[in-house]
C-alpha cells in the first residue's frame, strides 16, 4: 500500500486515508466509551442501576451524522473512481487474453509476449478476453482490478509511474493452477519501450501463420510459453497439474482410453491427438484438467519439434 | 433480582423422555433446537478443522502438506459448511426454534410437525453435499460462491453439492415461514408487537428475509444443475449466457444472507446486554425499526460484489450508494447497545464478555465494509484477502461470537446445568487474541494485494501468512477449550435456578431446563420488554 | 390462545358460486383479447397487452380465486410487500442490463 | 401446510400445542410459501427480462415456432381447472361433498389434460431437433439458443408444479371421501386451492412471455 506506481494508485490511497481516518476514529470512540461505562458502571461499585428507555434527540444525532460521513465516504470513493472508467484518448491498446492459467498480451503492431511491456507515463487501455471461465486482471501495485469474463470484453486501463517490475495476479477462482496464474507488469523508461516494441529479438509468432515449412522448435517455445502450455507442463522433469515434457518424446506412457489402461509409445501422432483432444487418452495418474487449445496443424507441429528438441 | 429463584413449576422437563425416538421423531421445539445445536457444533468443528489445515499450508511457500485440488476442495468446504451449514441456520434454527416460543408465551412454533420437517431437509442437505467428498470425481473446488463457468466446466462434482445447499436453503424457508406464523398467531395474551422482546424481532425481520430471498439462491443452484446435466445455456457463454446474469441472482440471495446471518445475533446481544447491566435496553423502538430497516435495505445491495465484474456504471453507482445506507441501522444498534451500559449495574460474565467482544469485532467488521462500498478502493480490495478478513470479522467476530455468547447466556437454561465459569473467560481471551492476529493480519495482507483462494503465495506476502497461521493456533486452541467446557458442563451435577442471571425475558419464568409445556398456564403480559427497574418482575 | 386469535380464526364468509363463474368469464375473454392484440402484428399493441392484461388476469386470480379480497388487511400487505420485493429485486437487476 | 384446522372448535385443555387448531395459521403458512414461489420463478422471470432485452430479435423469431394453438388451449385450460378448484371449496362448505368431490375430480382432470398437451408439445420439439444443447440448436443465434433454454427450463418447472399439485389433490380427493375435510375443516383443501391458483397466475405469465412473443 502506499506505493503510488500508477495514476490511479494515490487516488485510491487518498480515499482509503479519508475512511481509515474515520472509521478508526470511530472504532476508538466507541471501544472507549464502552470499556469507560463498563468500568463506571460496574455491578460491585454499588450504583442503582436506572432504566433509561431512550432519548430521541441522540437517535436522531446518531443516526444523521453517520448518514452525512457515509454519503462523503459514498461521494468521495465515486468521483476517484470515474477517473478509471475514462480511458486517455491517445491510450496504448492492448489486448489481454486469458485462459487458464496463463495470460498473454498481444501490441497493436500484432506483438505476443506472456508478460506485460509499458512504459513508463504512457496510458495503457486493456481489452480483457478470456477463453474459458472467469479470471481477474490485477495489479496490486497499480491498484487496478478488473474481472476477465467470457463472451464479454470487459477493459481497463492504467498509466505506470515508476519504474519496476510489478505482480498481476489473477483473481477469480479459475481452477487447479488458480493461484499460480501470475505474470508481471514490466514498467520501462519509453526509449527502452520503442526500442523493444519495435525491436526483433522476440518476434511475434502467430501472426505468422504462413505456409508450413519446417517445424521449429524456437517458435515451438514460444507457443509453449504463450498459449498456457507452461502452466501445466514442465520442462525439467517437475510434476506439475501435467506430465512434464522432458524425456517425454518416444517414451512409453500409460493412458486411459475409455476407462482402458493402454501404454502406448509418445510419437507425433499421440502428442498431436493429446492436443486436439485432450480429454481422450488421459495419462495415468493425472485429471482429465486440460483445455482445448485453439492451435494451427503448423503450431501443433512446432510445438512437438519442441518437445522432440528437449532433453 | 434474586438469582436463586426457585423453580416456579414442578412438571417433569422436556428432557424427560428418554430414547433415540423420543428425539428423531420430536415435534418439540425446544429438542428440535437441541438437535440444531448438536448437528451445527459438529459442522462447526470440522469446518474449522478445514481452516485449520488451510492455514498449515499457507504457513510456508510453496506445495507442502497438501496439493491444489485438495486445498481447492478444503476452502470451498469449510465455506459450504460455516456459511450453510453454521451461520446461516445458526442464532436462529437453535436459539430461535428454542427460545421464540416460550420468549412470546406459546407452547410451541406454528407448525411443529414442519418444523422437524425443516430439520430433516438441513440434515439431509447437509449429508447430499458432504455426500460429494465420496462420489463422482471428488468435492467441488469452485469456492462456496459456485461461480459459472467455472462450475459447469469443472469435473468435481458441484452438483451434489449444489443439490445439498438447495434442500439446506429450503430448510431455511420453512423455519422463517414457521417463525413468522408462530409470531403472528401465538403470542401470548397482553404480548402485543412493541412488548415483544428484540431476539424474536430479530427472528422476524431474518424470517421476511429467509422466505423472500431464498428462493432465489434456490432457483439460481436449480439452474446451476440443469446446466451441467442438460446443458440450458442460461449461464453458459459458450452456449449464449451471461455469467454475470448468475452472479446477480448468486448475490440477490448471497448478500441478504449476511443479514440473515448477523440479525439474529443482534438481537441476542440485544438479549444478553440488558440483562448484564441490569437495565432496560435503550432505544427499543429503534433497535426494532433499525432491525427491519436492515432486512429492507439488506436486500437491495447485493451487487456491491460485483463492482469489477464489467456490470454498468449506473449500477455500479447505484449499488455503492445503497451500501451505505445500509450501515446506518447497523451503526444505530451500536449506539444503543453502548447507551445501554450507562447507569447500568455492569456484570462482567463470560456472556457478556462475548457479547462486548461481538460490538468491538463487529465494528471493525461494519467498517471495514465501508472501505469496500466506495467505489475506488473497492477496485483495490475486491476478491483480496481484505475481503476474507472483513467477512470473517461480520461473519465468525459478528455473528460467531454472538452465537457463543447466547450458548453461554443461555446455557443453564437449555440444559439446567452449568459450565466453569473461569475456563469460560481464559477461552475467551485465546478466542479474542486468536481471531485479531489472524484476521486482522489478512486485512492488512488483502491491502498488499494477496488475493483470495490462492494455494501459494509470493514471498512479500510470507510474513503475514506466518502471523495469521499462529493466530490460528491460539484461537483453535481457545475454541476447543470452549466447546470442552461446555460439554463437561453437561456432566457436572447442579441444580440451576430458573433466572441464574437476572432477567426478565420470559424464559426465564419457567424452570430450567423448561418443561415440556413451556407454560402451566400462559402468561399475561402487562408491561414492556425488559422491565428491570424499578419493580423486578419475579417468576409468577 | 391468543384472543385476538380467536376473533381472527374464523374463515370468511362464503362466496357463492356466481362470483367466481363472473371471474372465470372475464378471464376467458382476457385471454382472448390478449391472443388477439398479438395477432395484430403491431408490438405496441402486444406490449401493452403484455403490460395490462397479464397484471389484470393475475390479480383477478389472486383476488377471488385466491380470495385475498376477503382476507385481513395484514395478509395483503404482506401480499404487497411479497410483489414490491420482487418488483424491487427486478428493477435493480435493470439498472445494470438496461445501462450496458 | 400439515397443520389441521378446526376451526370453531377450542383447543382441548392440556393437549400439546402441536394439535393445535388454527385456521388463520394455516392459511398464513401457505400464503407465505406462495410467496415463495413466486419469488423463485421470479428468478426466471428476471433471466428472460434480461435476455429477451439483449436478444429481442432472435426472441421474437422464436418465439413464432411455438405452437400457439396449444399453449391457448392449454391457458383456457388451467383457467378452468382454477374454477373448478375453487367451486370445490365452495362446495365443500356449503355441505355438498360429492358435488366438491366431482369439481376436485376435474380440476385434476384438467390438470392431467394440460400434462398431456404439454408432453406432445415437448415431444413436437425434441422431434424438430429442438431441445437444449441439441446440435441443431446449437447451430442457431445465441437469443434463439437461449429462448428455448428458458423455456424448457421455465415450462418444466411450471409442468413440475403441476404435476405436484395433481398428485395433492389425489390426497385431498380422499380425504373428502373419508370426511377428513369437511365443512367446517377444509383448510387442507383450501390451502391446496392456494398452490393451484398460483400455478395458474405464474402459467398467465407464461402464455405472453412465450407464445405471443412473436
Amino acid at each position: 500500500m502506499f506505493g503510488g506506481a500508477s495514476s490511479f494508485s494515490g487516488k485510491v490511497d487518498a480515499v482509503f486515508l479519508y475512511i481509515a481516518a474515520l472509521t478508526i476514529a470511530f472504532l476508538v470512540f466507541i471501544t472507549f466509551v464502552m470499556i469507560y461505562l463498563v468500568i463506571r458502571y460496574r455491578r460491585g461499585k454499588g450504583g442503582k442501576a436506572q432504566d433509561i428507555h431512550g432519548h430521541l434527540l441522540l437517535e436522531l444525532v446518531w443516526t444523521g451524522i453517520p448518514l452525512v460521513l457515509f454519503l462523503t465516504m459514498f461521494y468521495y470513493g465515486w468521483t476517484n473512481y470515474r477517473y478509471l472508467r475514462e480511458v486517455p484518448r491517445d491510450a496504448m491498446v492492448v489486448q489481454v487474453t486469458a485462459r487458464q492459467w496463463a495470460w498473454s498480451f498481444t501490441y497493436p503492431n500484432g506483438r505476443q509476449t506472456s508478460e506485460l511491456y509499458v512504459a513508463l507515463g504512457r496510458p495503457v487501455r486493456l481489452d480483457l478476453k478470456s477463453l474459458d471461465v472467469l479470471h481477474g486482471f490485477y495489479v496490486p501495485a497499480f491498484r487496478v482490478k478488473a474481472d476477465v469474463v467470457p463472451g464479454k470484453n470487459n477493459y481497463t486501463w492504467f498509466q505506470a509511474e515508476q519504474l519496476g517490475d510489478f505482480d498481476i495476479e489473477c483473481t477469480v477462482m479459475c481452477g487447479v493452477n488458480h493461484s499460480y496464474m501470475l505474470s508481471k507488469v514490466h514498467v520501462i523508461a519509453e526509449q527502452d519501450f520503442s526500442a523493444w516494441y519495435f525491436g526483433d529479438s522476440d518476434v511475434p509468432v502467430l501472426s505468422q501463420a504462413g505456409p508450413a515449412g519446417a517445424p521449429d522448435p524456437a517458435r515451438g517455445e514460444r507457443i509453449f510459453k504463450l498459449k498456457g502450455c507452461v502452466a501445466c507442463h514442465s520442462t525439467d522433469g517437475s510434476k506439475l497439474v501435467g506430465p512434464t515434457w522432458k524425456g517425454l518424446f518416444g517414451s512409453q506412457v500409460t493412458v486411459l482410453t475409455d476407462g482402458k489402461e493402454v501404454t502406448l509409445t509418445a510419437d507425433d501422432d499421440y502428442i498431436a491427438r493429446s492436443i486436439h483432444h485432450p480429454p481422450k487418452e488421459v495419462v495415468k495418474g493425472f485429471a482429465p484438467q486440460m483445455p482445448k487449445a485453439d492451435l494451427s496443424d503448423r503450431d501443433v507441429a512446432d510445438l512437438v519439434a519442441y518437445i522432440k528438441f528437449l532433453p | 433480582m434474586s438469582t436463586a429463584a426457585e423453580s416456579p413449576t414442578s412438571e417433569p422437563s422436556f428432557y424427560e423422555r428418554k430414547g433415540i425416538a423420543s428425539w428423531l421423531l420430536t415435534t418439540d421445539h425446544k429438542r428440535i433446537g437441541i438437535l440444531y445445536l448438536g448437528s451445527m457444533m459438529t459442522f462447526f468443528l470440522v469446518g474449522m478443522t478445514f481452516g485449520v489445515f488451510m492455514r498449515l499450508e499457507q504457513l510456508t511457500m510453496g506445495p507442502t502438506i497438501m496439493k491444489p485440488t485438495t486445498y481447492n476442495a478444503l476452502f470451498t468446504l469449510h465455506g459450504v459448511m460455516m456459511i450453510f451449514l453454521f451461520v446461516i441456520p445458526g442464532l436462529s434454527a437453535v436459539f430461535g426454534n428454542f427460545f421464540l416460543p416460550i420468549m412470546i408465551g406459546a407452547k410451541d412454533v406454528a407448525f411443529p410437525r414442519l418444523n422437524l420437517l425443516s430439520w430433516y431437509l438441513f440434515m439431509s442437505g447437509a449429508a447430499v453435499s458432504l455426500s460429494s467428498l465420496f462420489t463422482g470425481s471428488g468435492p467441488p473446488d469452485t469456492g462456496w460462491s459456485f461461480y459459472v463457468p467455472y462450475s459447469l466446466r469443472t469435473r468435481t462434482n458441484v452438483t451434489m453439492a449444489v443439490f445439498g445447499v438447495f434442500l439446506i436453503g429450503f430448510s431455511s424457508i420453512i423455519t422463517g415461514l414457521n417463525f413468522i406464523t408462530t409470531m403472528h398467531r401465538l403470542r401470548t395474551k397482553g404480548m402485543n408487537w412493541m412488548r415483544m422482546p428484540l431476539f424474536p424481532w430479530a427472528l422476524y425481520a431474518t424470517a421476511w428475509v429467509q422466505v423472500l430471498a431464498t428462493p432465489i439462491l434456490g432457483i439460481t443452484l436449480l439452474l446451476v444443475m440443469l446446466e451441467r446435466l442438460f446443458h440450458l445455456g442460461i449461464f453458459d457463454p459458450s452456449i449464449g449466457g451471461d455469467p454475470i446474469l448468475y452472479q446477480h441472482l448468486f448475490w440477490t440471495y448471497s448478500h441478504p444472507a449476511v443479514y440473515i446471518m448477523i440479525l439474529p445475533a443482534m438481537g441476542a446481544i440485544s438479549e444478553i446486554i440488558p440483562t448484564f447491566a441490569h437495565r432496560t435496553i435503550f432505544g427499543y423502538k429503534a433497535i426494532v425499526l433499525s432491525s427491519m430497516g436492515i432486512a429492507a435495505i439488506g436486500s437491495l445491495v447485493w451487487a456491491h460484489h460485483m463492482f469489477t465484474s464489467g456490470m454498468s456504471e449506473v449500477a455500479i453507482v447505484v449499488f455503492s450508494l445503497l451500501t451505505f445506507l445500509v450501515a446506518i441501522p447497523s451503526a444505530i444498534k451500536v449506539f444503543n447497545w453502548v447507551a445501554t451500559l450507562y447507569k447500568g449495574s455492569v456484570e462482567l460474565r463470560s456472556p457478556m464478555l462475548f457479547a462486548l467482544a461481538f460490538i468491538f469485532l463487529f465494528s471493525i467488521g461494519g467498517l471495514t465494509g465501508l472501505f469496500q462500498g466506495a467505489l475506488a478502493i473497492n477496485v483495490h480490495i475486491h476478491d483480496t484477502y481484505f475481503i476474507v478478513g472483513h467477512f470473517h470479522y461480520v461473519m465468525f467476530g459478528g455473528t460467531g461470537f454472538a452465537f457463543f455468547a447466547a450458548l453461554h447466556y443461555w446455557y443453564p437454561k437449555m440444559f439446567g446445568r452449568m459450565y466453569s465459569e473461569r475456563t469460560a473467560i481464559v477461552a475467551f481471551v485465546l478466542i479474542f487474541i486468536g481471531f485479531n492476529l489472524l484476521y486482522f493480519t489478512f486485512l492488512v495482507l488483502g491491502l498488499q494485494g494477496m488475493p483470495r483462494r490462492y494455494y501459494d503465495h509470493l514471498p512479500r506476502f510470507h510474513t503475514g501468512h506466518i502471523w495469521a497461521t499462529i493466530g490460528s493456533w491460539i484461537m483453535v486452541a481457545g475454541l476447543l477449550l470452549m466447546v470442552i467446557n461446555l460439554v463437561r458442563g453437561l456432566f457436572r451435577k447442579t441444580t440451576i435456578p430458573a433466572n441464574p442471571w437476572g432477567g426478565v425475558t420470559l424464559e426465564w419464568t419457567v424452570s430450567s431446563p423448561p418443561p415440556t409445556e413451556n407454560f402451566d398456564v400462559l402468561p399475561v403480559i402487562s408491561e414492556p420488554a425488559y422491565t428491570f427497574n424499578p419493580v423486578t418482575k419475579e417468576p409468577a | 390462545m391468543n384472543p385476538r386469535m380467536q376473533t381472527q380464526t374464523e374463515p370468511p364468509h362464503i362466496v357463492g358460486y356466481a362470483t367466481f363463474i363472473k371471474v372465470w368469464i372475464a378471464l376467458v375473454v382476457l385471454t382472448g383479447l390478449l391472443v388477439g392484440l398479438s395477432l395484430t402484428h403491431r408490438p405496441n399493441l402486444a406490449l401493452l397487452g403484455l403490460l395490462f392484461i397479464t397484471p389484470t388476469k393475475a390479480s383477478l386470480v389472486i383476488f377471488y380465486f385466491m380470495h385475498l379480497k376477503y382476507e385481513s388487511a395484514a395478509l395483503k400487505y404482506m401480499a404487497a410487500a411479497a410483489i414490491a420485493a420482487l418488483i424491487i429485486f427486478i428493477g435493480l437487476t435493470f439498472s445494470d442490463y438496461l445501462f450496458r | 401446510m400439515s397443520a389441521p384446522a378446526e376451526p370453531l372448535a377450542a383447543e382441548p385443555a392440556g393437549e400439546h400445542v402441536g394439535e393445535h387448531r388454527d385456521y388463520a395459521g394455516a392459511k398464513l403458512g401457505m400464503w407465505i410459501f406462495v410467496f415463495t414461489e413466486l419469488i423463485l420463478f421470479g428468478g426466471l422471470f428476471v433471466a428472460y427480462g434480461m435476455y429477451r432485452s439483449m436478444h429481442a430479435h432472435d426472441f421474437h423469431k422464436a418465439s413464432g415456432e411455438l405452437n400457439l394453438t396449444l399453449g391457448v388451449i392449454n391457458t383456457l385450460i388451467l383457467l378452468t381447472s382454477s374454477l373448478t378448484m375453487v367451486l370445490s371449496i365452495v362446495a365443500i362448505r356449503l355441505q355438498r361433498k360429492v358435488q366438491s368431490m366431482f369439481f376436485l375430480a376435474c380440476t385434476m382432470l384438467l390438470g392431467a389434460a394440460f400434462l398431456v398437451n404439454k408432453f406432445f408439445e415437448w415431444k413436437a420439439k425434441i422431434h424438430h431437433g429442438i431441445y437444449p444443447g441439441s446440435e441443431h440448436l446449437m447451430a442457431r443465434p445465441p437469443g434463439e439458443r437461449l429462448f428455448f433454454g428458458l423455456y424448457f427450463g421455465m415450462t418444466g418447472l411450471h409442468g413440475l408444479h403441476v404435476t405436484v399439485g395433481v398428485v395433492v389433490m389425489s390426497v385431498m380427493l380422499v380425504f373428502l371421501a373419508r370426511d377428513k375435510i369437511r365443512h367446517n375443516d377444509f383448510i387442507k383443501l383450501e390451502n391446496t386451492g392456494l398452490y393451484w391458483h398460483l400455478v395458474d397466475v405464474i402459467w398467465i405469465f407464461l402464455l405472453p412471455l412465450f407464445y405471443l412473443a412473436a
